[in-house]
């Protein structure tokens, strides 16, 4: 079966012991992103911290529903970018996106999308493509909120 | 009357293919669109070949022969469900018939069947402004609900809704109290697409005749899969789509009551649809006319009567059956497996052959992909039918839905999937 | 860059069959809807046989393999007029997307673009209520003026035209009263179905945005014969259907603005163009996906993007001069007719390829009717442009259409056609 | 050429010396009646007298602007129709509506129908039958609304 190389052992073992999981304070910005095929459903906050005037994620919180692939994606993002500046952060997310609109044709880079890199398998399958992207774009356009100070007025 | 699957199948080239792992294709989506025989596309590629012209947009003979094409079509279509071929609208899709009901409904509050004001009491009746209602079932695919909301938002009307019964079907016993003298359709699923139930519809229509109501019945599900005489279903408006049986994409019907097609002010506008055109407005043809605006889907319309042609040559009533067989093997295998939770009605009564279920602990998504690893192409999601699973306190399901050409070792190989998925992701 | 009609023609088996009499066929009716190539034919049916599945609704291999082929389409069309694939929208016809610009923007009064209350600078600049403007033409196909009666009719809005000028032109010497900061769409033809006059739609447009209007462009007849690239146009939204470019019925094409689709809410709702469903309320999908509810005619989708294919590999600019020839030789043998009077422009210049006109003494119909007899098909009456002939004072007339596969002897043959109509009804 | 079977010297005939022509008073009904693929329209006016009871054509007036099936038809229709009781009228007017939508394979009575046979040929051809009954069943229309004494009412 070709399953297990979609389903890598990383991707089973963060989907059955999410890291990082839970909705914490304090935050900058919270979203609720849903994937309208399935109904799954993530809210994510992100907390930002500036280090020596470059900002970086101090902390990424959430509460998800839904799939091995999604649950398994949000709770890997936590480990990769929490404590990274900001920057270097959306190149991360930027290379983890274009990986999984590769249709599985790309060569990863391990040194830059760490655990991320297990989801290679998954971008052969572009129906589940929205799956391992839905808490990643969760967190740019919760961050992109924060840098924006939007949060403030919406609450 | 029985039906022998291994003729059927040879007509089906697509069925011999081979899935992901060399795995033979065991297609259980039938109810999302089925697969064609060769008829319809042999039809639809003899029109295109021989007799493709404009149909009613010309005298020559290829547009005469296209004309004809088209209008047979209609007269087939309309024989398959016992109506008359005038009471035969085609549309892009059942979603269009869908939204051409309700933006007629909605059009009647500024203008008359034919094009001017609207007048009279039939105008009135059928006009959908403030203060009116318009009741529909949680059951409902997206389909037959979010036009209704729309429409509700232009009119300023109120969208109200049968509830939904554990057993996935819909709960009748509030009906006194939802359909008033407000109410002015009654929008009601004939088969449900998620759970299978298929709700009293000649039941529902009468009350909302009673109340001098529309009745409107999606017919998506329902068509497809049974011998279906528009007029027992009690319906003033009925409609389906030509894909989910065996017909070609891109067309769908509308079926109304002579009566009520013409009361019906058009909804999309263009050519062919006129009686008169000048500057400062139009008038508008009778229907079936009224509502086709541009050069139609002939060539769809042919593939789609030779879809009727096939079904009926097969016959309606040995499907039905064929697919109930199926259906009660599925519910039985489905529900021996711990774990299982199927959402519809566990008997084949009243039940049509959409089979959806939860797996515990193993996502839908993740269901479906184990399946399709073993060559089994199944629907996950909500299959646009989201209030219906929060209603049922699930968020996503996995279903398999049945048609002539599904066999029972296609259903055994899904019992088996779900173990496959269970065993793989340690649930069960 | 020339053409090679003999085999173009090959392609087209339709083209080889006799008509009435044990004539060749003669098809000068593309204006109405072209003939298909085999490549068409055979890229649809390979599409049903090898990869039918409902597309965008499932997660399985065959669904993800329709998905791709229909996406694929989309980025196809795209590329052959210069657009983004995210800025195209497939419709039923031509005759819906214009029907969808009219209702969205009426629907823009009671709903944001995402869904709820509408908001903003961008929804109030979209929406089209009592007191505002529709600009057409009186040029215009009946597709490109109803809707925008109609939405007037509902919106409680003002439809105004810019005449037809004898040579079957648009005047637009009253642009400057006619273009108002009420004015909220001006919507235009790209060529005339009748007279081949081709708008200088990129000053039109020019004009429209400086009044704060939106810019909507018919290209139905433009699209198929010219290449054409969107936003040279200075459209903001433009439309064509498939059938009139040698692709499939059942399917028109739908291009916007990324902003300006973006603004607009949904017109035909149901599946596939919701975020999310609650019986409360739903909110919408961002283009293109807003704008296309219920199962898509993926099938018809490949079609068209074979269309395309072949559209380009012949090469338009080689098509456009072909055409150009064959109506500059036409418009020399019909002026030289005596009593035959050509309803558009007497030379080729910002001109297209219908050529419709008036016999003396022989009623169109008359005319049509010795033409079919000699196997040459052409379209008589007032081809959905009848407010057009009423300003030319004519009450129909013969219509002419040419597309890559007419010939020179074809053109000659009509013209010998319309001297034996003289002959036998005793007029000329 | 086939031409001379559908246009038969009996038609051609009217086309070029129309009967009846002419809108003409009294008359008990009037109609406007449009062929919506080519603008072709007919006036008709219908005066009824009533002959022992029976009510009978007294006249049939009209004018028109078509093509020469529209045009012969309404031409034959009023030779045809003018001095008969309206019941034998209607009888030949639902004929004549038989065999137009006959598509030429009908054997016509001549004794019934008189010069209208020669429309036969026409059947052939559905997109001129309705030209050929434009005149037909406008005729329908406004006696009908003789008989009931509608054009009372709408002047
Ligand atoms: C100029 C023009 N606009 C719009 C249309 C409508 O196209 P369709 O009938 O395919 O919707 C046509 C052809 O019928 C046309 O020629
Ligand atoms: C019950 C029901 N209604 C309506 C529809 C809509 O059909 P279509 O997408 O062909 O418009 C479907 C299928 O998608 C359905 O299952």
């Amino acid at each position: 079966m070709e399953l297990e190389s979609m389903y890598q052992e990383v991707i089973l073992d963060h989907y059955r012991h999410p890291h990082h999981k839970g909705l914490r304070e304090p935050f900058d910005a919270q979203v609720h992103h849903v994937n309208p095929v399935c109904g799954d459903e993530v809210t994510l906050r992100v907390a930002l911290k500036g280090a020596g005037g470059e900002p970086a994620v101090a902390d990424v919180s959430y509460d998800a529903l839904g799939c091995s692939i999604s649950q398994a994606s949000v709770s890997v993002l936590t480990d990769v970018l929490i404590g990274r500046p900001v920057s270097e952060a959306m190149e991360i997310a930027s290379a983890f996106t274009e990986l999984m609109h590769s249709r599985g044709r790309a060569e990863p880079d391990e040194d830059v999308l760490g655990d991320a890199v297990a989801f290679t398998g998954v971008a052969r399958y572009p129906a589940r493509v929205k799956c391992a992207l839905l808490g990643w774009m969760a967190w740019k356009d919760a961050t992109a909120r924060a840098l924006a100070g939007q949060d403030r007025e919406q609450g | 009357m029985s039906l022998d699957v291994a003729a059927v199948r040879a007509d089906f080239p697509v069925l011999a293919r081979r899935a992901r792992g060399g795995h033979p294709l065991v297609y259980l989506d039938s109810g999302a669109t089925a697969q064609k025989p060769l008829a319809v596309l042999d039809a639809e590629r003899d029109f295109y070949l021989r007799h493709n012209a404009a149909a009613h947009r010309g005298a020559h003979l290829l547009s005469e022969e296209a004309t004809d094409a088209y209008e047979g079509a209609r007269a087939r279509v309309a024989a398959f469900i016992g109506a008359d071929p005038g009471e035969i609208v085609f549309t892009r899709n059942a979603t269009e018939a869908a939204n051409l009901i309700a933006y007629s409904v909605g059009n009647a509050a500024t203008s008359g069947p034919s094009g001017g004001r609207p007048a009279g009491p039939a105008a009135e009746r059928l006009a959908v402004g403030p203060g009116d209602e318009i009741l529909v079932t949680e059951l409902e695919h997206h389909a037959n609900l979010v036009p209704w909301q729309q429409l509700c938002l232009r009119a300023g009307a109120r969208l109200r809704w049968f509830p939904v019964t554990a057993e996935g079907r819909v709960d009748l016993s509030g009906i006194g109290a939802l359909v008033t003298e407000r109410t002015k359709v009654v929008a009601v699923t004939g088969q449900s697409n998620v759970t299978g139930a298929m709700p009293p519809v000649a039941a529902i229509a009468a009350a909302a005749h009673a109340a001098g109501a529309l009745a409107v019945v999606d017919g998506a599900q329902l068509v497809p899969h049974h011998s279906v005489s528009v007029r027992e279903t009690g319906a003033d408006l009925l409609f389906f789509s030509s894909h989910k049986m065996l017909g070609p994409t891109g067309i769908g019907v509308l079926w109304g009551r002579r009566e009520v097609l013409e009361a019906l002010p058009p909804f999309i506008t263009g050519g062919s649809v006129i009686e008169v055109v000048r500057m400062e407005g139009s008038t508008f043809l009778p229907p079936p006319q009224r509502f086709e605006a541009g050069v139609p889907a002939a060539a769809q319309a042919v593939g789609l009567a030779a879809a009727c042609d096939y079904l009926d040559a097969v016959g309606l009533d040995a499907i039905a059956e064929h697919e109930r067989a199926l259906t009660e093997r599925a519910l039985e295998a489905l529900t021996a497996i711990p774990g299982v939770r199927v959402l519809g009605p566990l008997t084949t009564e009243r039940r049509g052959g959409a089979v959806s279920f939860t797996v515990d602990g193993v996502h839908p998504h993740d269901v479906g992909q184990v399946l399709d690893e073993l060559g089994i192409a199944v629907r996950t999601g909500h299959h646009c039918a989201w209030p219906l699973h929060r209603a049922l306190g699930v968020q996503a399901s996995t279903r398999a839905s049945f048609y002539l050409y599904n066999t029972a070792e296609e259903v055994d190989a899904l019992a088996d999937g779900i173990r496959t998925a269970q065993k793989f992701f340690g649930a069960g």
